[in-house]
């Protein structure tokens, strides 16, 4: 295994364990809002790390570029429904509602 | 056990289940989604056959141009049974179709 | 669910019916598959013999818009009923506004302002590799659909206002295509829904570009149709409580 | 027992594992997630039957329009303040039967 | 190199079926949400996994339509199915 290979398989191994870590920290953590730090944080590194990894093995340029093009709207969809989510359960669990039970 | 083998028996037993789902489950929400899943189940079992057919690690493509006829079918009926079920709700406040004895 | 006695109560018992007519056509299905025997048979053959007469390479496009196009004209069919049908449901014949909702905030506008123009993009690049790699109509239709959906769910609520005219022109638009190049073929003395090899190609894409554009209005009226008018009922609008 | 038999092999009994409990969960709204991820991981089925078609138009049918309108639906049928559910609706009623 | 491949794709995937266990116990719609949230992320990585093993360019075609639409179902959620605290009365798993 060349040099590039072997540094491949590190990247792609340490984006798995971000992976695992994420899924932990869902499962784990006391509340919605801590899951979602652990989370937007996990998975964006994770997908990163795949990505870079996957980036050394690309045979060309359309190809990495394609790659990266995915991480990018990744990290700006992961960080926006975040966002969202964790506005939504904040602006929800402020306001008292009538209707909620 | 075979590529083809593990799809085609988990698109039987996904099939027999939202069959299953289908008959007992009164919700027509539940009986859309039991729809969707079950046409799913039969595309599956399609393009395993399709895979089991390639020839030079070519697929046939003929069951999977149907297959792909098929799910736009398949979501403008779910599409349109979704908005049936809604004006039902809308105007009724059910989300059942109730049964002549009444026992939904 | 349970805890209910079969003999008093009859759902109780349609589920124990259901059960048993369920494991037992899980093994007759089970059954079958397994019997289906390992020599290949399909028409991957007979298509890949063919496919230099269809105007394009890549085979399941092949199929779907050349070698079996009746099944993709009566699809478009189905899917205009159905967004013809929905539409009908709420009794509107434009596409309505959505309820007034506050504005989606600027973290919001700014990914929708990244996402929709690239899922156009991405679209328009589905539907031109559709031809000789993975991707085509449908496909093309169906994300640029969905970007006009996002469109519409982030605030611009007039993404897809079509006049009914419009509307309705552009839900037959695929089905019509079909029926004019059929029909005009049928005419030069070709079979119906028989492409002369020669123009296959140019034709095919025609019949594309009219399948993506209803495909992709049909989505946007599904979505937005799906939602009772709370106009139709007399009650004051407004739809979730956002 | 390759690699691929073994993914092959966990995403099948995913599949049907979610297939049975978005019919059995009794949370409307958990039903429609579950659904949604069966959508996903179907198109991950896809990929492995060699039907690169049918799992972009999985993904983006699935993740562009049946999943958004399911979420649309559930949020309608089970909102509480949806206008047109009448006063005579119970108010605690989750909109699902089989609710214990 | 496939073999790994394939390997941290397996890997991924019982993440997933890790991630099923907090869209079953809630609590709240937002909780199930962002399980589904990952779950689209990670099917990104694994089909990119997939792309590279298989040997198959057009999947990441598929991997940036997942990422391009993901979002679409976020927001359909906030705007009209959110319910969004906890239900005490809601069964637990």
């Amino acid at each position: 295994m060349s040099a590039l290979g072997i540094l491949t398989a590190v990247l792609i191994i340490v984006g798995a364990a971000f992976y695992l870590a994420g899924t932990i920290g869902l499962l784990r953590f006391p509340d919605l809002h801590s899951r979602i730090h652990a989370l937007t944080k996990a998975d964006n590194l994770g997908l990163g790390f795949i990505v870079l990894g996957l980036l050394l093995q690309a045979d060309s340029v359309s190809v990495a570029l394609k790659l990266l093009l995915v991480w990018l709207l990744a990290l700006a969809a992961a960080a926006t429904s975040g966002y969202l989510i964790a506005n939504h359960a904040l602006e929800s669990t402020s306001r008292e509602r009538p209707d909620d039970v | 056990m075979s590529l083809f083998l593990i799809y085609a028996l988990a698109a039987t037993g996904l099939f027999v289940i939202c069959l299953h789902g289908l008959i007992t489950r009164a919700h027509l929400l539940r009986k859309i989604l039991a729809l969707n899943m079950m046409g799913s189940s039969v595309f599956l079992l399609l393009i395993a056959i399709a895979w089991r057919n390639r020839i030079d690690g070519v697929a046939d493509p003929v069951p999977q141009a149907m297959v792909l006829t098929g799910i736009v079918v398949a979501v403008s009926a779910t599409a349109f049974a979704l908005a049936l079920a809604r004006r039902y709700h809308a105007e009724t406040g059910e989300t059942e179709l109730s049964d002549e004895d009444g026992s939904t | 669910m349970g805890n209910r006695d079969p003999l008093t109560d009859p759902g109780m018992l349609v589920r124990i019916l259901s059960s048993v007519f369920s494991v037992a056509l899980l093994a007759v299905l089970a059954f079958a598959v397994l019997d289906l025997g390992d020599e290949p048979t399909g028409l991957t053959s007979n298509v890949m013999e063919r496919i230099d007469e269809s105007g394009v390479a890549h085979p399941p496009t092949a199929v779907l818009l050349n070698f079996r196009a009746y099944d993709t004209w009566l699809e478009v069919a189905v899917l205009l009923l159905a967004a013809w049908g929905a539409l009908a449901l709420r009794q509107a014949t434009r596409l309505p506004e959505q309820p007034a909702a506050r504005s989606p905030g600027p973290v919001l506008d700014w990914l929708v302002r990244i996402l929709a123009p690239l899922a156009i993009v991405t679209g328009v690049y589905l539907l031109w590799r559709g031809t000789d790699a993975p991707g085509g109509a449908f496909q093309a239709g169906a994300v640029i659909g969905a970007a006009l959906v996002l469109l519409r769910l982030s605030g611009y609520r007039s993404v897809g206002l079509l006049s009914a005219f419009w509307l309705r022109g552009s839900l037959l638009a695929g089905f019509a295509g079909f029926l004019v190049v059929a029909t005009a073929l049928f005419l030069a003395g070709w079979s119906f829904l028989e492409y002369p090899p020669e123009r296959a190609g140019l034709l095919i894409v025609i019949v594309e570009l009219l399948i993506t554009w209803t495909v992709a209005v049909s989505f946007v009226a599904l979505f937005v149709a799906a939602r009772p008018d709370p106009d139709d009922l007399g009650e004051e609008s407004g739809g979730g409580h956002v | 027992m390759t690699f691929e038999m073994i993914f092959d092999g966990i995403l099948a009994i995913t599949l049907v594992w979610l297939c049975w409990r978005v019919l059995s969960a009794p949370d409307l709204f958990k039903a429609v997630v579950l659904f949604i991820t069966f959508g996903l991981l179907m198109a991950l089925a896809w990929v492995r039957l060699q039907a690169p078609d049918i799992a972009l138009a999985e993904a983006s049918i699935g993740a562009g329009l049946t999943g958004a309108l399911m979420l649309d639906a559930v949020g309608q049928i089970t909102g509480r303040r949806f206008p047109y559910i009448r006063s005579d609706q119970p108010a605690g009623e989750e909109g699902d039967h089989g609710q214990p | 190199m496939d073999t790994l491949y394939l390997a941290i794709a397996i890997f991924l995937l019982l993440n997933v079926l890790g991630g099923l266990i907090r869209i079953l116990i809630g609590p709240s719609r937002g909780d199930r949400m962002l399980a589904a949230q990952l779950f689209g992320t990670t099917g990104v990585a694994i089909i990119l996994l997939l792309a590279e093993a298989l040997d198959q360019p057009a999947l990441r075609d598929i991997a940036l339509v997942v990422v391009l639409l993901a979002v679409i179902n976020t927001v359909v959620f906030v705007r009209f199915a959110g319910r969004p605290t906890a239900q005490p009365g809601e069964p637990g798993s």
